[in-house]
């Protein structure tokens, strides 16, 4: 009975009542039908189908979910329209990585490939160094914490991705680039004689901290918590038996987790990881806080740099020409397209491959 | 059994002890990194709560920023103009995120279903920046000025799936048994959901609700370029204004949407970066302000939906 | 036709070819938290026998069963008193490794779990856990486990597919080479056909029949006639007032189902129970 | 194969009924050949003997019991064990006839035979065969043998019937042989029983094989009614 009333499209809720005996509901539907459609019977049949306002809920709830169909493909649709300038005026070479870099509001030249590479190098060392750490957190937390120490790390991960970004932001500026990033990138510089390799540690880091090196270090933590927490619910959707398994065949704690729970968790897994990797992406404030927003600084990520998010949350306010701002909002649609299809992925590695099986 | 065992080519002491080293490092290294986690949050509370507290005064709440380089002075104005936007913003995503849920709850297997549910996983997804740019595209270009209602868009699309997501899940923890016993007796789908089936899920909504409040409250990144800032803005002068020039209350209304306005997390970021000690201090102080109000309603909501899924499976 | 002794199978074989005792419970009780979940039981379990334990659901059959390899250490709150001795020594005592008593008393579970690997790397988990590198003898060791399985001819055309690509009753065999392929001296199954067509079911006990010879069984299970059916022991136990489980009875099976010492077991068995 | 505990305790329990068929057959044609040449001796061994039958019996319906107890037998399996059951009883009851033959043995004292056995052992050597014939077909489950074994009862119960008449006319020739001619008539009707339940063990087969009751009960003419 359930199944069936849930089964029911719009047109035909006459009301539940009705729809209770078939028969009942067949009489009234075919009266309904048999009418002569005459004007005032039509007022009568709307009368009828009103009164029991089911016509309404629906359209209500059918115009509620239009709006969130509707609205992931609108911004695409705006983002789009709103970089034709932009995207007419310099093509592919916008994003090309060996055009040459110039971001010029005066000339209205734009590319950019170094607001691309400052995304992905920051979320790239973000990821190298929270992937461990996240990954040992869902263990701990799934695995190995005591029942009455489960509930509060919980929170505290949650916190973490709960504290507002500018506030990360206040902080980098003030507490952790002079305290951390400073001293590690007096530390890293010397790598920078490296050929080959050095490109990237070419120093010196500025005095105030402001590199992407900085901005990486401040994703490491913004990003944890969202890993951690997709992978702890990975790691616990596993079932019970196959630790079970494990254990029977004499496996440490540790076997069972490296060998038989990462392995079954793997697209989980990568899909938290891929799911950090659109966050540290998509991240704005704190990156625009300590990355120091500014153009140049080569590959090095001693330097002060820009990412997609943080240019555009930096010059969108200030831009004045029409193509200075068609160039920021075509960051956006790339910005937009790449998270989309991260956020995709991660989706169906975390949902499809792994919850569903388990 | 009859061939040669295993054991033959096993020395099981030296395997054993190898692998209990292993598993007791491994172990206690994710040991390492729960506290390698919890490390910064504890530095970043304690050093916020109490840089923060230092300059913490009633002033804060009731005053406008003094002009630049003056002592005193409060943020009075993001606090209203956070208000206001957060207000806005409920008022548009809730209901439309409690109709998709309700959607979701009637029809939960369906291709619009499943389309829902991943719209709404990417609308999640995407940076908030970018639905900044959206809502200055589709508000700001067509009205030509920025403005607080702006602002409440964006934030309403921010919080939308937020809350959707929650409510989704807290509806499928009502016993369907409840809407179907509604539905036997006659009642029409609305009335079983709205009467039934929500007052059951309130408790549970009412912590999404929390949990979108509190995402929306801290956002910065879509206020840049749709609310833009306002140092000015001040309801009480809109509202005293608009009595004195006899306007009518939607003229009001239209006068505190349509402002540009400021927020706490905007007004932080700005203050931040500028060279006046004061406003840096005021900054702290806001940082203070937000965090107490972003961990504390996700704490509250959290361990409320903890408390109440504990009493629904016992 | 041969004039054997008058040795009706299973009838007189316990009595007839006394067999060691492999493990013994001793006054074992089983808390969770609070609760007594299982009181002071003792039992023998016979070497290259099959030991079943029967008893209404929740007389803590599988609680009892989990005891004799310390998978009850997983749960938290759990307790154990008691000795449970596998060849003289208490596996509860300070100083035991859990570890090397789970490699010696393999466990076999209700719903076949098998790792979603190949079946190859299944059956050579265990084996790679204790180090064995060589692949010539993963090879042998594989081959020799699916074959004690039954399993070998279903499988070797292709190893490498996946573990859970198999049938029900193929993974469950899949799971039972996986679990002799390190040589436990015992294995415990855990209602091992619950999840299985009847057909599968019966492969399995008869893979039972063959596997006792090497290996001493205990298996829990809540089906009554499959205990008479397959085992040489049966452990009858019943639920108290306060939910605790304990035996009532322990005996040969064809003792227990013909003639039970208990009138309680008689109820249990002609299903005139409770 | 599939069963392999019930297939090997059918198997058996067919060895078991076999061996005491064998037992029960040997039993019989001892009791008579030692009647023929009035060992009474050997009579009383036979006697003793009777004990080993009733004991394997016991075993055998016990070991039934339990393969039903323990093995839900059903359908086929479960007429088999029902007719094992039935037959171990009445294997039993023919060795308390060859028994009963040994005992009339004794009874005759040191008196000699009345004439040489000529037909009592021909009668008891087709009962043998008819026995060890039934109880192939059983173990075969061969419900056609076993249709076709019930004729042989004719010859057993013609040969029944000459001995009859022969020993009727000696007693009306000479009452003093009253006495000895009523032990060899007993001693002949014991043999034609056993033939009889020899037909009884076919039914069961029949049974067995194909579930049907049949009455292999034959009549004046030999043929099955």
């Amino acid at each position: 009975m359930a199944a069936e009333v849930r089964r029911v499209s719009p047109p035909h809720c006459l009301s539940a009542s009705s729809r209770l005996s078939f028969r009942s509901s067949f009489k009234r539907f075919s009266d309904l039908l048999m009418q002569p459609t005459s004007s005032s019977s039509w007022r009568k049949r709307l009368a009828y189908y009103f009164k029991h306002g089911d016509v309404l809920w629906w359209t209500l709830l059918t115009l509620s979910v239009g709006v969130v169909l509707v609205l992931v493909l609108w911004i695409a649709w705006q983002l789009w329209v709103q970089s034709a300038a932009a995207r007419h005026a310099f093509g592919w070479q916008f994003i090309w990585p060996w055009a040459k870099p110039v971001w010029n509001p005066a000339l209205d030249k734009f590319q950019a490939w170094p607001a691309i590479y400052g995304s992905l190098i920051t979320a790239a060392i973000a990821l190298v160094l929270a992937v461990p750490l996240a990954v040992g957190i869902a263990i701990f937390l799934s695995e190995l914490a005591p029942e009455w120490l489960r509930a509060p790390l919980n929170y505290m991960v949650e916190m973490l991705a709960a504290i507002p970004s500018v506030v990360y932001g206040l902080w980098g500026i003030y507490v952790f680039l002079p305290l951390v990033v400073v001293p590690l990138g007096k530390a890293l510089a010397p790598l920078g004689e490296i050929p080959g390799l050095g490109v990237f540690f070419r120093g010196p880091v500025p005095a105030s901290g402001f590199s992407r090196l900085g901005a990486a270090l401040v994703l490491v933590i913004m990003i944890l918590p969202t890993i951690a927490a997709v992978s702890r619910d990975v790691l616990q959707a596993i079932p019970r038996s196959q630790r079970e398994a494990a254990l029977a065949l004499g496996a440490t704690r540790w076997e069972t987790v490296w060998k038989v729970l990462l392995p079954y968790g793997q697209s989980g897994i990568l899909g938290a990881i891929i799911l950090g990797f659109g966050r540290a992406i998509g991240e704005t404030m704190a990156v625009t806080m300590v990355i120091g927003n500014s153009a140049g600084g080569g590959y090095s990520i001693l330097r002060p740099g820009y990412t997609m998010a943080s240019i555009i949350a930096n010059e969108f306010a200030e831009a004045v020409s029409e193509m200075h701002t068609a160039a920021l909002i075509e960051i956006g649609l790339v910005l937009f397209v790449l998270t989309f299809l991260l956020n995709a992925l991660a989706r169906w590695l975390v949902v499809n491959k792994t919850i569903k099986r388990a | 059994m009859a061939p040669e065992s295993i054991y033959a080519h096993v020395n099981l002491r030296r395997n054993y002890r190898r692998r209990k080293i292993l598993n007791t490092v491994m172990l206690s290294l994710t040991g390492v990194t729960v506290a390698l986690a919890v490390l910064p949050l504890v530095w970043i509370t304690v050093y916020v709560l109490l840089k923060g507290g230092r300059y913490l005064n009633l002033a804060l709440f009731i005053h406008l920023p003094a002009p630049m380089g003056t002592p005193g002075g409060g943020v009075l104005h993001a606090i209203e103009g956070s208000l206001v936007m957060v207000l806005l913003a409920s008022l548009l995503a809730i209901p439309v995120a409690l109709l998709a849920a309700f959607y979701l709850l009637a029809r939960p297997n369906t291709a619009v279903a499943q389309a829902v549910r991943f719209s709404t996983d990417m609308l999640a997804g995407i940076p908030s920046i970018v639905v900044g740019l959206f809502g200055y595209a589709v508000i700001v270009v067509t009205q030509k000025h920025y403005s607080a209602f702006a602002g409440g868009v964006v934030l309403a699309i921010i919080m939308l799936p937020v809350v959707l997501r929650s409510a989704e899940e807290m509806l499928k923890l009502v016993p369907p048994e409840m809407r179907e016993g509604a539905l036997a007796l006659g009642a029409p789908e609305w009335r079983a959901a709205l009467r039934v089936v929500l007052p059951a899920a309130m408790e549970g909504i009412v912590t999404g609700v929390m949990l979108g409040i509190a995402r929306a409250v801290g956002e910065t990144a879509p206020l840049l370029f749709t609310a833009l800032g306002n140092d000015h803005y001040e309801i009480g002068q809109i509202v005293r204004q608009g009595l004195h020039y006899h306007q009518s209350m939607g003229q009001i209304l239209g006068q505190i949407f349509g402002q540009p306005a400021d927020a706490l997390p905007l007004t932080l970021w700005k203050y931040a970066q500028q060279p006046y000690q004061e406003r840096v201090q005021l900054a702290w102080a806001v940082a203070f302000v937000l965090m107490l109000f972003a961990l504390g309603l996700n704490i509250a909501a959290r361990a409320w939906l903890a408390y109440r899924r504990r009493k629904l499976y016992g | 036709m041969t004039q054997q002794p008058v040795a009706l199978n299973r009838t007189d074989k316990p009595a007839a070819v006394a067999s060691a005792t492999k493990m013994v419970i001793r006054g074992v009780s089983v808390y969770y938290k609070t609760f007594r979940a299982i009181k002071n039981v003792d039992l023998p379990v016979y070497e290259n026998r099959i030991t079943a334990f029967i008893g209404p659901s929740g007389c803590g059959k599988s609680t009892l069963l989990r005891t004799l390899n310390r998978m009850n250490d997983l749960i938290p709150g759990a307790r154990v008193e008691g000795k449970v001795l596998l060849d003289g020594e208490d596996i509860y005592a300070a100083g035991q490794d859990v570890v090397d008593i789970r490699r010696r008393v393999g466990m076999v579970f209700q719903r076949p779990n098998p790792f979603p690997m190949s079946v190859y790397d299944n059956v050579a988990f265990g084996l790679r856990l204790l180090g064995i590198r060589q692949k010539s003898i993963l090879d042998e060791v594989v081959e020799r486990s699916l074959r004690a399985a039954a399993l070998w001819e279903h499988v070797c055309d292709n190893l490498n597919q996946s573990g859970m690509a198999l049938s029900g009753g193929q993974q469950q065999r899949l799971c039972i080479a996986r679990a002799i392929a390190v040589e436990p001296e015992v294995i415990l199954m855990d209602e091992p056909t619950s999840a299985l067509d009847p057909i599968a079911t019966l492969t399995i006990e008869d893979l039972l029949q063959t596997l006792k010879e090497n290996f001493t069984i205990v298996i829990v299970t809540h089906n009554m006639q499959q205990a008479a059916r397959i085992s040489d022991y049966t452990a009858f136990l019943s639920m108290d007032d306060d939910r605790a489980g304990y035996l009532v009875e322990f005996g040969p099976t064809v003792e227990l189902f013909t003639n039970p010492k208990e009138k309680l077991t008689e109820d249990y068995i002609t299903g005139r129970f409770g | 194969m599939p069963r392999q505990v019930l297939e090997s305790e059918i198997q058996n329990l067919k060895n078991q009924i076999l061996r005491l068929g064998d037992m029960v057959r040997q039993a019989m044609l001892d009791a008579i050949e030692a009647l023929k040449h009035r060992a009474t001796n050997r009579a009383r061994q036979i006697i003793a003997a009777d004990q080993a039958i009733n004991a394997l019996r016991f075993d055998i319906e016990k070991a039934a019991l339990v393969v039903i107890a323990t093995q839900q037998p059903l359908a086929h399996d479960l007429r088999f064990l029902a007719s094992v059951l039935d037959i171990a009883g009445e294997l039993e009851r023919m060795g308390d006839y060859a028994k009963g033959i040994a005992k009339i043995n004794i009874l005759m004292g040191d008196k000699p035979l009345l004439k040489p056995l000529i037909d009592l052992p021909r009668m008891a050597n087709i009962t043998a065969d008819m026995l060890q014939a039934a109880l192939q077909a059983f173990v075969n489950d061969d419900a056609e043998t076993a249709a076709a074994i019930p004729r042989r009862d004719d010859e057993v119960d013609g040969l029944y019937n000459q001995i009859y008449r022969e020993l009727i006319t000696f007693m009306i020739q000479d009452p003093k042989t009253i006495d000895q001619a009523n032990y060899l008539l007993w001693a002949a009707h014991n043999v034609e029983r056993m033939a009889d339940r020899v037909t009884n063990i076919c039914e069961r087969t029949i049974f067995t094989a194909s579930g049907e009751i049949v009455e292999l009960d034959t009549d004046e003419n030999g043929n099955a009614r």
